[in-house]
């Protein structure tokens, strides 16, 4: 079943046309990678899908409703997330008001100590504040915050960004348990080997229009592709 | 030898983000220093820097052909006397365009800061030394766009630039290619080696991305609960268990 | 001049020509402008005259706030004390010495001489007190900046106020009278209208030129990546405070210009000058002209002075008129995103468009344009959020 | 001119109280909406001017009852607070300048509420009666003092109690610091942010409107009243620091005992020790006193 | 706009916004109330009168603006009103540049009608007239009051600005210059707009004076009148002398001054006991259901007296000016004339004690006897006090 599609939407800012007709279609439960090199627009369509940068025109549904002129708050309460990829935890708020902050905020709230269990590294931070935690940390903070609100659809931009590799991979292993959780998620990815370990399908965008639409095992043998809009030797898949 | 620590320490309340690092970083080498997040690479660089204050230790630069000690310098004169950085969260001067953010570096090093009497961008050696930035950076698409317009990957690169563009001789790049897709990445990897070998540029780079690291380092560091864990040859440090344990995981050789 | 009447007048013709035809190139614009602001002395009504004068000093005191506001990004809400230092400082000086300034030089020449010593005194006066006070407020940022500001302007206020020495006879004021002055027989008063005028032409045009340049200057560019991110210009290798602090001085300096100038003018120096309430008037006609405009604050000083004119002339406003200065603000405000000055901006790209298109298709396209845009701009409107900054010349 | 003193008389530690207690209810608003707008509301004086005048109307015009015309001048205010900020303040909240240009529009609220206020009122100075239950006086150790002025020092720290227990309760200081320091974030995690803001400005101008209203019979009711206090108030943010309630209280106390016991030390100078003291803890601790602690 | 032909207009300035707005509100009544008059009597020789009044907001440099607007852009036949005595400094040479008649009508300072050279401050000159008595006239009149009341001590307690400092100055002066033999202790100044007087008063009665002297006005006296109630202070102080106290504001406020305290006024709507001041005060309340204030008078009779001057002289300027300086003039006040040299109303203070008038439900003053005394008493009172300060009479 479709959770959420995305009709030709085109969003501006300002009089910038940024996306072109853009579609998409995520089943209930699927890992969809969307990638694209830098500028390809991968960052405005979640926003779009979001609506902090609602398009101006093209419909985002969910669960079949039309998102049109709902506000960020109000697609979150149906349970979209967005995990920003510049992070964006509060930096005057200690680990563990940005994590009660967000579950205080949701109806179906997972319990603030399971992500500590889930993010160790977390856990001696409680009383630091957003701004004095490395970048890695805020990283798993902003996935942790997410988390926690029990998302339908989490929508992650980078979220392997700064990470250390040992935490790519509990990442990697935390992200399967949570789709098999019927969460379905939209993950835009410069690591292109964690987004093909997870995702079932994937989207190519760039210039703002999408390019490609497949299955990860067909991807992975389009070298043309992938080497053209991700600008990846084949070696260099895993 | 161009950079020392000693001993360098810093405190936050009851924890010791860098705790005793004492490393001696050689002319033309490029030394990375990786760690768990957290490890205390960003602290270890705002205390070279001068962004904090050490709570204990000593940083000696080399500049002008003697090693000073410049523990106590506010962040700008660390600059001034040849200590570079690039940022691992972004910060770039956001209302500007690319090319007057690296017009503000080039005023800043010719010490052109208080001259109110010619014109912005009216000199041309630094223009030219601009105009080569933005190539180097592959940005001169982008010259006269305003950075808020740019794509966090796009944002990346204006950050290296900015770094480079005060000529230092040393460059701290905190994270340079995170963010960027494998081709900026490769051409960041390509542009350390060119400027390591051209100009002898000496680097200190942090970067969670392996095939960076290895593809660049002379040596590596390995910090952990801000005290180094490791420290030698590329290949030597990778292969130590300890490394693969607390950092490397899945992508240990 | 009436000489080359014809000539000129044949070459204002050539230029407005010329304007229509190449468009308005930055150059002939300040030709065109200084033309215009000349001629104004000349041809325009007593009152006018002396608005208009007023204008140009209320413009300098606001471009001058804006430098530190609009470039290095710190919010002053104190300024109103060095434009008090100025007037003082003429005031106190004209005083004090213009007798023995009249025993040195003669009777004839003594209250020009007195005044280009007094505004050189009176400068000299607010950049001392902008050192220290500026040495200790740069150490603060953002609304601690403001606030720390607005005190130390309170304080200059109550020293003023308590008459210190018999110097600044308190709440009263000084009355400021620039006498006639003799020189090889030619007689004029620096205080008669038009040439006060003049006077305050050419400071206000001579100041304006300057901050122009500095804010164009490496010095104004270094402001600006202030402004942006003080850790990442650190970094660099500037040094943040100290730039803030020289930043501060300057835009006192030129506020103490303007200071001088409105002592001149109303003949007054009053403690009224450096209330809180001054130091608003030049936030207010930054914001309603627009921070992110070199001329914002000359278009905000503009409408701030005329609208409070215009609305003196009905008794039936003036009865109430803060009551339409205060919607005006509002108004002002909320419909330009980025001030007045951004309004008149994008209008003259709409019109130049307007032009490119008559000369595309003639008549008929310049109108389809013109409602293709007015639908375009209904649309955007109606679009929920849109970062859409502005911004175009800072 | 200085009279010896043994320290701090107990008439002067009252009167420094009470003042202080008056302070803190026009202080305390304008840090909440400080704290969560980012914006100083120079109309709040205005607001609290016209609390007063809600006071005033409801004890000697309309129904001759002081209580009401506190609840009246409360929720009025409130209300009042609420349209401001849906009209004139919400669409302000994307522009690049938001703060300033926010400042801007209630600057021009203030000229607007004055010239309202004339308009109807007229500006003739009234005063209110104090309700008759607290119209007596008392004599403390010599000085005497009206039961009013005593109950304002009451009425302030049970302000004070019922907004700690209400933010503590709400979790609502982690809500704003969150939100004022990234509202996209916030928003994207749940925060009906408009709802939030316009919640906020309702609570800070109806304690503007308390605060004038309880204030009323003190002194008395003039369009100019709200103009020298917004001053006060903006030292007392300062020191106590921006945005912390409690901060606002411990300044205004601290304001409020300067005001009393300077008379006696400084013969004038009574608008400079305040800017004082302001300008030291700024240079001290820019943050204020309280601020950057967290509530 | 402007004064047309078939109208003569005058300009007003007073202040109509901002804390001293109401003393625009009282002018505007009283210049409004004399337009009626005069125009529904067939005007100024068949032409109407227009007011243009416009708003000084008390700040010197706006009053100018506004003055230059009102003679340059209105052509204005001439100038009336003025509260605030600073604004009032700065605009005295304007209107001689002009020759511009300008009739005075509130603000107070003696300066405004001391000869310019005379004293530093100085600023009148020939064009300058006014109507109401000022602070010296007042002050002499507190001097003579606290004579007969023989108290050790005064104390003061006045707004922050050069009236509350001038207002005691004269007080010590004329004090001195009279032979009062007292001592003056205590002053405190608050600023204006002060919401709390309690520091204040209670510096004061810590002092201990017999008697004190205050010139607060408007809301500031309102609320000090409370505040000063609330501390005991009519219990424990004797004499209150409340300069100026029936002011503008106090007719409609419903917290009077306290029966049998001491005020004084610079005009009062029961005395003189002459026809034209009582028709003046009936058609008043009349009108807006309040007694006249000073304010008002003073503005009322600044129309009528720039009408019976055009009346007989024209609206030549000088001519105007002639006419103020030479006829003997009557109003409300009773007849007066302006003295040479200060064009300075000869106006005496009037002080009197306070009780209140159920009719009118407002205050009231009944007279205390004292002489009217002459410029020349009045000099020398200031010439055996040792002061430099100018009578402006
Ligand atoms: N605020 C903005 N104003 C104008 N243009 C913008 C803005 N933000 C992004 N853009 C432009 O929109 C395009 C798409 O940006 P977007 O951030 O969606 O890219 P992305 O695929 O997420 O890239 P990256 O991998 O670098 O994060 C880019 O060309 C960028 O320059
Ligand atoms: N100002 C501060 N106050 C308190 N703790 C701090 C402060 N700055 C950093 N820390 C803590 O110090 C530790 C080291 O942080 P640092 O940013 O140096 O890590 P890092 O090695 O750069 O990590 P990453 O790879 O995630 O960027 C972290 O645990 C961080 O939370
Ligand atoms: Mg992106
Ligand atoms: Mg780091």
């Amino acid at each position: 079943m479709t959770v959420l599609e995305l009709d030709e939407i085109n969003t501006y800012y300002g009089n910038s046309h940024v996306l072109h007709d853009v579609s998409l279609e995520l089943a209930e439960g699927e890992v969809v990678a969307l990638l694209g090199r830098n500028g390809a627009g991968k960052t405005t369509t979640m926003r779009s899908i979001m609506g902090v940068t609602p398009p101006r025109d093209g419909t985002v549904r969910f669960d079949g409703a039309d998102l049109d002129g709902l506000s960020p708050d109000e697609r979150n309460e149906l349970g979209v997330n967005l995990v920003p990829e510049d992070r964006r935890v509060f930096p005057t708020l200690t680990v563990q008001e940005n994590l009660t902050l967000a579950h205080k905020l949701a109806d179906d709230p997972r319990p603030v100590e399971e992500m500590y269990e889930l993010f160790p590294v977390l856990d001696p931070l409680r009383s630091n504040q957003g701004q004095n935690m490395s970048g890695g940390e805020q990283q798993m903070l902003a996935v942790a915050r997410a988390l926690i609100q029990r998302p339908k659809v989490l929508l992650l931009d980078e979220p392997t960004e700064g990470l250390a590799p040992v935490i790519v991979d509990d990442l990697r292993e935390m992200l399967h348990d949570v789709v098999s959780e019927d969460v379905t998620v939209l993950l835009s990815e410069q690591n292109v080997n964690f987004a093909f370990d997870l995702a079932t399908r994937g989207y190519i965008i760039d210039t703002g229009e999408i390019v490609y639409e497949g299955t990860i095992e067909e991807l992975q043998q389009r070298d043309d592709l992938l080497e053209r809009y991700l600008a990846v030797s084949p070696e260099e898949i895993a | 030898m161009v950079l020392q620590t000693d001993g360098l320490t810093r405190q936050f309340g009851q924890l010791t983000a860098v705790d005793g690092v004492s490393l001696e970083i050689d002319d033309e080498e490029v030394t990375s220093i990786i760690g768990p997040n957290g490890a205390g690479k960003t602290t270890f660089y705002n205390l070279l820097t001068g962004v904090l204050e050490p709570t204990s230790g000593a940083i000696r630069l080399r500049s002008d052909g003697e090693l000073r000690e410049i523990t106590d310098d506010p962040p700008h004169e660390v600059a001034r006397r040849g200590l570079s950085r690039s940022y691992q969260i972004t910060n770039v001067f956001e209302g500007l365009t690319v090319r007057e953010n690296l017009r503000v570096a080039r005023i800043a090093r010719e010490g052109r800061t208080l001259d109110f009497r010619s014109r912005a961008g009216s000199n041309e050696a630094a223009n030219e030394q601009i105009d080569w930035l933005l190539e180097l950076t592959n940005l001169a698409e982008y010259a006269d766009t305003e950075c808020d317009e740019l794509s966090h990957g796009e944002k990346r690169k204006v950050e290296i630039a900015l770094a480079l563009a005060i000529e230092p001789t040393v460059f701290l790049l905190d994270e340079p290619t995170a963010g960027m897709n494998p081709t900026e990445t490769r051409k960041i990897v390509s542009l350390i080696h060119r400027l390591n070998d051209e100009i002898d540029a000496t680097f200190v780079v942090t970067e969670h991305d392996m095939d960076v690291v290895t593809d660049i380092s002379d040596r590596i560091v390995v910090l952990a609960d801000g005290a180094v864990l490791a420290e030698g040859e590329p290949a030597e440090v990778l292969a130590d268990e300890r490394v693969t344990e607390a950092y490397l995981g899945s992508e240990a050789l | 001049m009436s000489t080359h009447d014809d000539s000129v007048t044949s070459r204002i013709g050539e230029f407005t020509r010329d304007a229509v035809r190449n468009g308005w190139t930055r150059e002939r614009c300040v030709v065109l402008l200084s033309l215009g602001l000349l001629l104004f002395g000349v041809v325009a009504p007593s009152f006018q005259i002396y608005l208009f004068t007023e204008f140009l000093i209320i413009a300098l005191f606001a471009l001058a706030f804006n430098l530190l506001y609009g470039y290095t990004g710190l919010l002053s809400f104190g300024h109103a004390m060095f434009l008090a230092g100025g007037s003082y400082g003429l005031a106190i000086f004209l005083q004090e010495s213009e007798p023995y300034v009249s025993n040195v030089v003669g009777a004839g020449p003594a209250p020009l001489v007195s005044w280009v010593l007094g505004a050189v005194f009176a400068v000299s006066l607010v950049i001392a007190m902008a050192v220290p006070i500026g040495w200790l407020s740069v150490r603060l940022e953002e609304i601690y900046f403001a606030l720390i500001t607005l005190a130390f302007g309170m304080l200059v206020y109550s020293v003023i106020i308590q008459n210190p020495q018999g110097l600044t006879a308190g709440s009263d004021g000084i009355n400021v009278l620039l006498g006639v002055t003799e020189i090889g027989g030619a007689e004029f008063r620096l205080g008669d209208r038009q040439i006060y005028y003049y006077l305050t032409l050419g400071i206000v045009g001579a100041s304006t030129y300057g901050i122009w340049r500095i804010v164009n200057s490496p010095f104004g560019t270094i402001c600006k990546s202030i402004r942006e991110s003080p850790e990442r210009a650190a970094a660099l290798g500037v040094d943040v405070r100290f730039h803030r602090w020289m930043t501060f001085i300057v835009s006192a300096a030129f506020v103490g210009i303007a200071g001088v100038l409105i002592a001149g003018l109303s003949n007054v120096a009053s403690p009224y000058h450096a209330h809180w309430s001054e130091s608003a008037t030049a936030v207010v006609a930054t914001v309603i002209g627009g921070a992110t405009y070199f001329a914002g604050p000359i278009i905000g000083a503009f409408v701030y002075l005329y609208a409070r004119w215009g609305i003196s002339r009905y008794p039936a406003l003036e009865a109430h008129w803060e009551f339409f200065m205060g919607v005006l603000i509002i108004l002002v405000v909320l419909y330009f995103k980025v001030g007045a000055a951004g309004g008149l901006y994008m209008l003259r790209t709409w019109l130049l468009d307007v032009q490119a298109a008559y000369r595309r298709g003639g008549a008929n396209a310049a109108v389809g344009f013109v409602r293709e845009s007015a639908t375009n701009k209904l649309r955007r409107d109606s679009d929920a959020s849109e970062s859409d900054t502005g911004g175009v010349e800072r | 001119m200085i009279s010896t003193l043994s320290f701090v008389s107990v008439s002067d530690l009252v009167i420094g109280l009470s003042l202080g207690s008056r302070l803190f209810l026009i202080a305390v608003g304008l840090s909440l909406i400080f704290g969560v707008l980012g914006v100083l509301n120079f109309a709040h004086g205005a607001l609290y001017m016209i609390g007063a005048y809600l006071a005033l109307a409801f004890t000697t015009q309309v129904i001759d009852n002081f209580w009401i015309g506190v609840v009246a001048g409360a929720i009025g205010v409130g209300v009042i607070g609420v349209l401001i900020e849906v009209g004139t303040i919400r669409p302000l909240y994307d522009r690049v300048e938001a703060d300033l240009d926010q400042l801007i529009v209630t600057f021009g609220f203030v000229l607007v509420i004055h010239e309202v206020v004339r308009f109807v009122w007229g500006s003739q100075p009234y005063s209110t009666p104090a309700p008759d239950a607290l119209a007596f006086s008392v004599s403390v150790s010599g000085s005497t003092f009206s039961a009013y002025r005593l109950f304002v020092i009451v009425a302030a720290l049970v302000v004070m109690a019922a907004l700690w227990l209400f933010i503590r309760r709400t979790y609502f200081g982690a809500l704003v610091r969150g939100t004022s320091s990234d509202r996209e974030m916030a928003s994207m995690l749940g925060v009906d942010v408009p709802r939030l803001y316009t919640g906020v400005f309702f609570l800070g101008s109806f304690l503007a409107g308390l605060g004038g209203a309880l204030s009323a019979p003190l002194q008395s009711t003039s369009p100019a009243l709200g103009e020298q206090v917004i001053i006060d108030a903006f030292i007392i943010v300062v020191i106590g620091g921006l945005g912390s309630m409690f901060g606002a209280f411990v300044g205004a106390m601290f304001v409020g005992l300067m005001q009393a016991i300077g008379p006696s030390f400084i013969a004038a100078g009574h608008i400079a020790i305040p800017f004082l003291a302001m300008v030291l803890v700024l240079l001290v601790r820019p943050e204020g006193l309280f601020g950057g602690l967290g509530e | 706009l402007g004064g047309g032909d078939d109208t003569i207009s005058l300009g007003a300035l007073y202040i109509f916004s901002g804390f001293g707005s109401l003393y625009g509100e009282e002018a505007e009544r009283g210049y409004e109330l004399a337009v009626e008059e005069i125009n529904n009597d067939g005007g100024i020789d068949g032409q109407d009168v227009e007011i243009i009044s416009r708003d000084t907001e008390g700040d010197p440099n706006a009053g100018i603006r506004q003055m230059t607007s009102l003679i340059e852009e209105e052509n204005v036949d001439g100038l009336f009103g003025l509260d605030s005595s600073s604004v009032a400094q700065s605009i005295a040479p304007q209107v001689q540049e002009y020759q511009m008649p300008l009739m005075a009508t509130h603000a107070a300072t003696p300066f405004l009608t001391s000869p310019e050279g005379e004293h530093d401050n100085s600023v009148g000159n020939e064009w300058v007239f006014r109507n109401s008595n000022s602070l010296s006239h007042d002050m002499y009149g507190a001097a003579q009051v606290a004579a007969t009341l023989e108290l050790d001590e005064w104390a003061t307690i006045g707004p922050d600005y050069a009236f509350g400092y001038e207002t005691w100055d004269y007080f010590q002066a004329y004090c001195e210059g009279i032979g009062v033999d007292t001592a003056f202790t205590e002053e405190q100044f608050p600023a204006l707009e002060e919401s709390d007087y309690s520091p204040y008063i209670s510096s004061i009665l810590d002092a201990e004076p017999d008697g004190v002297i205050t010139p607060l006005w408007g809301s500031d006296l309102t609320t000090f009148l409370g505040q000063a109630e609330q501390s005991g202070w009519f219990d424990e102080i004797e004499y209150t002398l409340f300069s100026v106290g029936m002011g503008t504001d106090l007719p409609a406020d419903g917290s009077p001054l306290p029966e049998g305290e001491l005020a004084s006024t610079r005009y009062d709507p029961f005395e003189p006991d002459t026809e034209e001041n009582n028709e003046f005060r009936e058609t008043y309340v009349e009108e807006y259901d309040t007694l006249p204030t000073y304010n008002a008078e003073g503005a009322y009779r600044a129309v009528y007296l720039y009408r019976n001057a055009i009346e007989e002289a024209g609206t030549n300027a000088d001519e105007i000016r002639s006419t103020f300086e030479e006829s003997e003039h009557t109003g409300p006040v009773g007849e007066y004339a302006f003295a040479p040299e200060t064009n300075q109303a000869t106006v005496p203070a009037i002080w009197g004690e306070v009780s209140y008038d159920d009719e009118y439900e407002s205050n009231v003053l009944d007279s205390l006897e004292v002489s009217d005394p002459s410029p020349e008493e009045m000099q020398q009172a200031l010439e055996d006090a040792g002061s430099d300060l100018p009578t402006g009479v």
